[in-house]
This record gives C-alpha cells, sequence and structure tokens, in this order.
C-alpha cells in the first residue's frame, strides 16, 4: 500500500510543482504588464 | 468571455472527473490478485504514458504545421505540448519503478515500454534543451519545429529497435504484464482515468498558452513603449 | 543539385585534407575511448568478443559527434552560412553534399580504427569482414544523416558543443542498437543479423529524406 | 518560359520591385510594409540609422532572409519561388568576407565558380585574381592573407559570376585604401555597363558619388527619396541631420 502512496504523492506533489511555476510565472508577466502599462500611459502625457 | 466560460468549464470537468477517478482508483476498483493494492499505480502510470505520446503527437502536428504555414501561434502550441509531455514523460518514469520493485523486486527492466518511454524523454528533453538554447525566436521556432518532427518520426524505430532487442537479449520475464486479465470494473476505471487525464492535460495546455500569450502582450507593449520613447 | 553536391563534396573535403582537424579529433578521442574501455573492464578475449561491437560504436559515435560539429564550425566563420545561403542551387543538395563529406570523413576514421580495436582486444575481424564494412557504411550513413542535420542547428546555438550530442544520440538509438547487433554478428557471434541490416536500411532511408527535406528550413533565415 | 514573363512587363517596369515588405525577429520589426522600386541601371544608395532594416532589406533581396510579408519581383519573378537562373543575377558584397580561410585564393573561387555555375572557369577565375592584384597569391591559404587582401578576394568573389544587381552592406568598412580603390573602380565600371546597384552605408560622402538616387530608411520604412542629380550634397546631409533629428 505504502508504494501506491508513494506513486500517487509523487503525481500529485509534479502536478502541483508545475501549477505552481506557471502560477508565480504568470503573475510575474502579469505584474510586468501592469508596469509596463503604467508607464506606456505615463509617457503619454 | 466566451472564451473564459470555455476555460471555467475545462477545469471544472477535469475537477469533476478527477474525483471520479480518485474514487474508482481507491475504492470502486477491485484489488488485483497477485499485485495487490500496488496493481491500482496502473491507473495513473498508464495515462500518463498515453497523455505523454499524445503531448509528442501534438508536437509533431504542430511542427508541421509551423513549418508550412510559419504561424507563430503553431510554434507555442508544439512548445507548450512538448513541456507538458516531458512533465508526463517524467511521471512514468517515476511511477514506473515504483511499481516494479514491490511487483518484480527490480527498480527497473529494460523492457521495450518502459525503454521507449526513457529515450521518447531524452528526446524531448533536448527538445526542451535546443529551444532553451536558441537566443533567436524565429530560428527557434523553426529548429524546433524541425526536431518536432524528425523526434517523432524517430519513435517507431526505437521502438522496434528496442523490441527486437529484448528479444535477443532476454532477460527473467516479469509476471503479470501491465494488460493482462483485465476485469471489466479495472478496464473502466482505466477508461475513467485516460479521459481524466486527457482533460487534464488540456487544462494545463490552455494555462501555458495564456502565459505564452501574456508574455507575448509583454513583450508588445514594451516594443511600442521604446518607440514612443 | 548535382552540382551543389559535387561543389560541397570537393570543397569539404579539401577543407579537411588542408586541416585534418576532424579527422584527428575524433580518431584520437576514438581511440582514447577503446583504450579506457580495455583499461576500466580489463576484458578476456572471450568477453570482449561480445561486447566489442559496443565499444566500437561507442567509440564511433563519440568520435562521429567531434567531426559533425567541426563541420559546420567551419561555415561559421567568416560568415560562410551566407555564402550558403546565397548561392543559386538547391539546398538539398547543400544536405547532401554535406552529408556524404561527413559520412566519408566518419568512415576513413572507422576504417584506420578497426585494425586498432581487433590488435587492441585479440577479436578476428577478417572472418565477415564484407560484412563488417557493410554495417559500417549502413551505420554511418544513419548516424551522419541526422547529424549533419542537428550539427546545422548547434552552430546556431549557445552551447553548441555540448547541444549537437545531447540532441543526436537519443534520435540515433535505433542506428546504434541496429549496428551494434549487426557488428556482433560480423565479429562472428550466432545471431541472425537480416532484422538489424533491414533496419538500418529503412532508418538511412528515412532519415535522409526526411533532412533532404527540412534542410532547408534550417539554412534560412 | 522567362521570355514570355518578359514580354508581359511593361517596358519601363522596373528590374527590382519591393511591395509592402515586413519582416519582425521575434519582438522587433525591422521593416513595416516597405515597399520600394529600382529601375534597371539605377545606383541606389541607402542609408539610415543602425536598427533602421537596411540590412534586413538587402538580406531579403538577396534571398538569404526568406520569411517575411510582402513580394519581392526581380525582373518580373517573384523571389519567393524564384528559379536559378534568377538568383543568379544577385551579386552580394558585406564587410565580411564569406572566404574559407583553409582554403587556397584559387579554391575559394573555384568553389563559389562551381556554385554559381560560371562556364569557361578557369579563364574567368584567373581574370578575377589579376583584377584584384593577388597574382602572386593565387595558391596561398586564405588565413595567411592580410586584411586588405582578404577583402580584395571578396571583391572577386561576389563578382565571379557577372551579377547584373549588386547589392553593397557597407562595403568600405574595414578596406584598406587599395581595396577601396579597387571597390570604386569597379562600381564605376559596372554603373557604365548599365548594372543595378543597391549600396547600404553609413558613409554619407562616399554613399553619394556614385548615386542616382538615395533613400533614407527610418523604422524599417523609407522616410525619404532624393534625386541625387537634383539635389547638391550639402542640401542632402541637412535634410539628413533633420530626419534623424526627429
Amino acid at each position: 500500500m505504502q508504494w501506491l502512496f508513494a506513486a500517487f504523492a509523487v503525481v500529485w506533489f509534479a502536478l502541483f510543482l508545475y501549477l505552481f511555476s506557471l502560477d508565480v510565472k504568470l503573475n510575474a508577466v502579469a505584474k510586468e504588464i501592469d508596469g509596463l502599462k503604467a508607464k506606456l500611459a505615463r509617457g503619454k502625457d | 468571455m466566451a472564451r473564459d466560460r470555455c476555460g471555467v468549464l475545462l477545469v471544472g470537468l477535469t475537477l469533476v472527473s478527477m474525483i471520479a477517478s480518485l474514487y474508482m482508483t481507491f475504492l470502486w476498483a477491485p484489488t488485483e490478485r497477485t499485485m495487490g493494492d500496488v496493481q491500482r499505480i496502473f491507473y495513473f502510470h498508464v495515462p500518463s504514458a498515453w497523455v505523454a505520446f499524445f503531448a509528442f503527437l501534438l508536437v509533431f502536428v504542430f511542427s508541421l504545421a509551423y513549418l508550412v504555414r510559419r504561424n507563430k501561434r503553431w510554434d507555442n502550441i508544439s512548445a507548450a505540448s512538448a513541456e507538458i509531455g516531458v512533465l508526463f514523460c517524467t511521471l512514468v518514469l517515476i511511477t514506473g519503478p515504483i511499481w516494479a520493485k514491490p511487483a518484480w523486486g527490480v527498480w527497473w527492466t529494460w523492457d521495450a515500454r518502459l525503454t521507449l518511454t526513457l529515450v521518447l524523454w531524452l528526446i524531448y528533453v533536448a527538445y526542451l534543451m535546443l529551444r532553451h538554447y536558441m537566443p533567436d525566436p524565429e530560428r527557434r521556432a523553426t529548429f524546433s519545429a524541425v526536431l518536432g518532427v524528425v523526434g517523432f518520426i524517430d519513435v517507431p524505430l526505437v521502438y522496434f529497435s528496442i523490441r527486437w532487442w529484448r528479444t535477443q537479449h532476454p532477460q527473467p520475464v516479469m509476471s503479470g504484464g501491465e494488460s493482462s486479465g483485465l476485469e471489466p470494473p479495472m478496464l473502466a476505471t482505466l477508461l475513467v482515468c485516460l479521459g481524466t487525464f486527457t482533460l487534464l492535460f488540456f487544462a494545463l495546455l490552455r494555462i501555458r498558452l495564456r502565459l505564452q500569450r501574456l508574455r507575448e502582450e509583454a513583450d508588445e507593449i514594451q516594443d511600442r513603449l521604446e518607440q514612443t520613447a | 543539385m548535382w552540382r551543389a553536391i559535387t561543389t560541397i563534396l570537393w570543397k569539404d573535403l579539401k577543407i579537411e585534407l588542408q586541416t585534418k582537424e576532424a579527422f584527428s579529433a575524433s580518431f584520437v578521442f576514438s581511440l582514447m575511448v577503446l583504450v579506457i574501455f580495455n583499461f576500466t573492464l580489463d576484458l578476456t578475449t572471450e568477453e570482449a568478443m561480445k561486447m566489442g561491437a559496443g565499444f566500437l560504436w561507442i567509440a564511433f559515435a563519440f568520435g562521429g559527434v567531434l567531426a559533425l560539429n567541426r563541420s559546420f564550425a567551419l561555415e561559421r566563420d567568416e560568415n560562410c552560412v551566407q555564402g550558403l545561403q546565397l548561392i543559386p542551387v538547391d539546398r538539398g543538395g547543400i544536405y547532401l553534399g554535406k552529408c556524404i563529406a561527413n559520412t566519408i570523413s566518419m568512415l576513413i576514421t572507422e576504417i584506420i580504427l578497426l585494425p586498432l580495436f581487433a590488435v587492441f582486444f585479440n577479436i578476428d575481424i577478417t572472418e565477415r569482414l564484407p560484412y563488417l564494412l557493410a554495417v559500417l557504411v549502413l551505420g554511418t550513413v544513419g548516424f551522419s544523416s541526422v547529424g549533419t542535420l542537428i550539427s546545422a542547428m548547434a552552430v546556431h546555438t549557445r552551447m553548441r558543443e555540448v547541444i549537437l550530442p545531447i540532441l543526436l544520440l537519443p534520435i540515433t538509438v535505433p542506428v546504434l542498437i541496429a549496428a551494434v547487433e549487426a557488428t556482433a554478428y560480423a565479429l562472428g557471434a550466432d545471431t541472425d543479423p537480416s532484422f538489424w541490416m533491414r533496419l538500418l536500411v529503412i532508418y538511412d532511408v528515412i532519415f535522409v529524406t526526411v533532412s533532404f527535406l527540412t534542410f532547408g528550413h534550417i539554412l534560412q533565415e | 518560359m522567362s521570355d514570355k514573363m518578359s514580354d508581359k512587363m511593361p517596358a519601363d517596369a522596373p528590374l527590382l520591385l519591393a511591395r509592402d515588405l515586413t519582416k519582425t525577429f521575434g519582438r522587433f520589426t525591422a521593416l513595416r510594409s516597405l515597399s520600394l522600386a529600382v529601375p534597371e541601371g539605377e545606383f541606389l544608395t541607402i542609408v539610415g540609422r543602425n536598427g533602421a532594416g537596411k540590412t534586413t532589406f538587402l538580406k531579403i533581396v538577396s534571398s538569404i532572409v526568406r520569411s517575411y510579408t510582402g513580394d519581392v519581383l526581380l525582373g518580373g519573378r517573384n523571389l519567393k519561388d524564384a528559379d536559378e537562373d534568377t538568383r543568379r543575377k544577385i551579386g552580394f558584397v558585406s564587410h565580411e568576407s564569406l572566404l574559407y580561410k583553409d582554403l587556397t585564393v584559387r579554391d575559394n573561387l573555384s568553389y563559389y565558380a562551381r556554385m554559381y555555375g560560371v562556364p569557361d572557369r578557369d579563364r574567368k577565375i584567373d581574370e578575377m585574381i589579376r583584377r584584384v592584384g593577388l597574382d602572386a597569391k593565387s595558391s596561398v591559404l586564405v588565413s595567411a592573407l592580410s586584411r586588405g587582401m582578404k577583402q580584395r578576394l571578396s571583391l572577386a568573389r561576389a563578382f565571379i559570376h557577372e551579377p547584373s544587381v549588386l547589392l553593397l552592406d557597407e562595403p568600405f568598412t574595414g578596406l584598406d585604401e587599395r581595396a577601396s580603390g579597387i571597390l570604386e573602380e569597379v562600381l564605376a565600371e559596372f554603373k557604365r555597363s548599365r548594372g543595378t546597384v543597391i549600396m547600404v552605408t553609413h558613409d554619407i560622402d562616399r554613399g553619394w558619388t556614385h548615386a542616382d538616387r538615395v533613400v533614407v530608411f527610418e523604422r524599417g520604412t523609407v522616410a525619404k527619396e532624393i534625386s541625387a542629380r537634383e539635389t547638391s550634397l550639402g542640401a542632402f546631409k541637412d535634410e539628413y541631420r533633420r530626419i534623424l533629428g526627429n
């Protein structure tokens, strides 16, 4: 049984790790876009 | 807006079918007689392998599409699909030994399917490395498309060579091959899990593609900024 | 097309004759691999018979990677790649010329290495020599067909010396398996090599064709 | 086939016609729907600051770069599906020599002559070697040549197949006096024989000398066209400074 749970845990862990890394990257890019947009708006004044 | 609803639907469907798969895998499916509970690894080992192969098939299809059409979207899909494919391929390679050890007493056997998965993993990790080390985006798209085509055409050749090689270098035969004597409830569970993993793949692909889209948007704004400056 | 093949071939072989860089690098390296195998494994003749084919192809593959790296590195100096892009010839022809030149240069190394291998490991290579040579040619064509294509990609990357083997070796797994098995037969093993020879031929045909068709994409900017 | 094509072309059609060219390198847009016509026999100089798209334009016309949107017609044929004969009309000189350093002077020319299918190859190679003053060096490796000699040999390479359209990308960069002299001479002669030249350069004075027309590139499009016959160099320089200023 513990083998099964080990494998199971690995799958979930990998999935979470991947989703987490995507989320971090998405947030970073979103932030970058906001910053750039603000800069663009300021530049137009 | 329609796009958002589609995404929510996809994620919702994935979650629901995940719960169903968990229930079926751990509670509903009968325990296998010779291997015991360990055999339940099967229900996510095999779907992971399926998703990996499917992802690499998509890489091939969209690489070809890119070479013909030169549409950047196709390159994005190839890149995202290869990345997720490698993720699931890694899962196959990890869950495989975890299953093999208690079931057959060895971590690894050079059996045809496991070896093919390993070679595939190497090919597509190399694919991701090529992408990583190519500074020029247009060349990156073209080169990785060529590699996506070449790599996939290689798959049947790798498979046949390994299979024939196995017959010439016999190892102790593993009792209870992966699909021997699959009872109907087991098959049903497997099918549901296959569906779940496929849904999961598309959900991940969507997120990965959104990341790329945002990245491009950021670059575009940066471009506009530089122009006005 | 014919003009492109022969001219590239003439040019590459002439440069190789002048510098002998690909040959000396791959020959010395392959030789080193064989010697190190001998030290680390300390085999009896019988064991060497069994594993010799494997050693030989590991040595060839590693040496071949060096030769292939060199093949497009020499187009990189003075931006000669741009010269290749300018000339009004079929780009598939450029690929074939390059591929043939690489195959010849690898084969020369291999043929010189072969008797040394026989001496080092006390293996009789003369028994099925024509067969052995056929395997050598088929395996090398397979290796350099994909190798030439990937070498052309690798020159444009960062870390180009490293990226070539990383991309090439997994893709050439079928060639290496088939060549080793067929070579084992040629060295006296008691197996049936017909499947492996067929596989080598199929691999060669498929990958020469695919590379020929896709090389134009690699060369353009 | 090609006769038919030229029959269809009106007599005053430009030899080279670029229509709506757009080319992006990732996030950088090198050309923005640029259109330009060059009649046969014209000497066109392209100036502009770095990154204005000059070199990209030459690379597209010489079919080095093949993925772009828009069309380039050379003698009425679209370059995207141009045959070898069309592409053979083009000669290309840049500040990179495109020579193999481990081949001799003669072998380098022989390589390019074979690739371009030059008839009566040996005689032509001898002639080119003499022309650039490398007779004594013909069996010397390129790696043993001085920089100036290499530049001269590079000119011989570009002219070996007698192109009718000459593309020059910063040709004077790094040339020694003798090589510049030979290049000037060759350009003057090329112009006399009604060859078409497109030259990209930073060096406005040199670019002006032979030019019939000067085009200023700015941010991937044509910002200004000036007929060199109707304007003085001084007036052009003022104009150019004004364009770069804004």
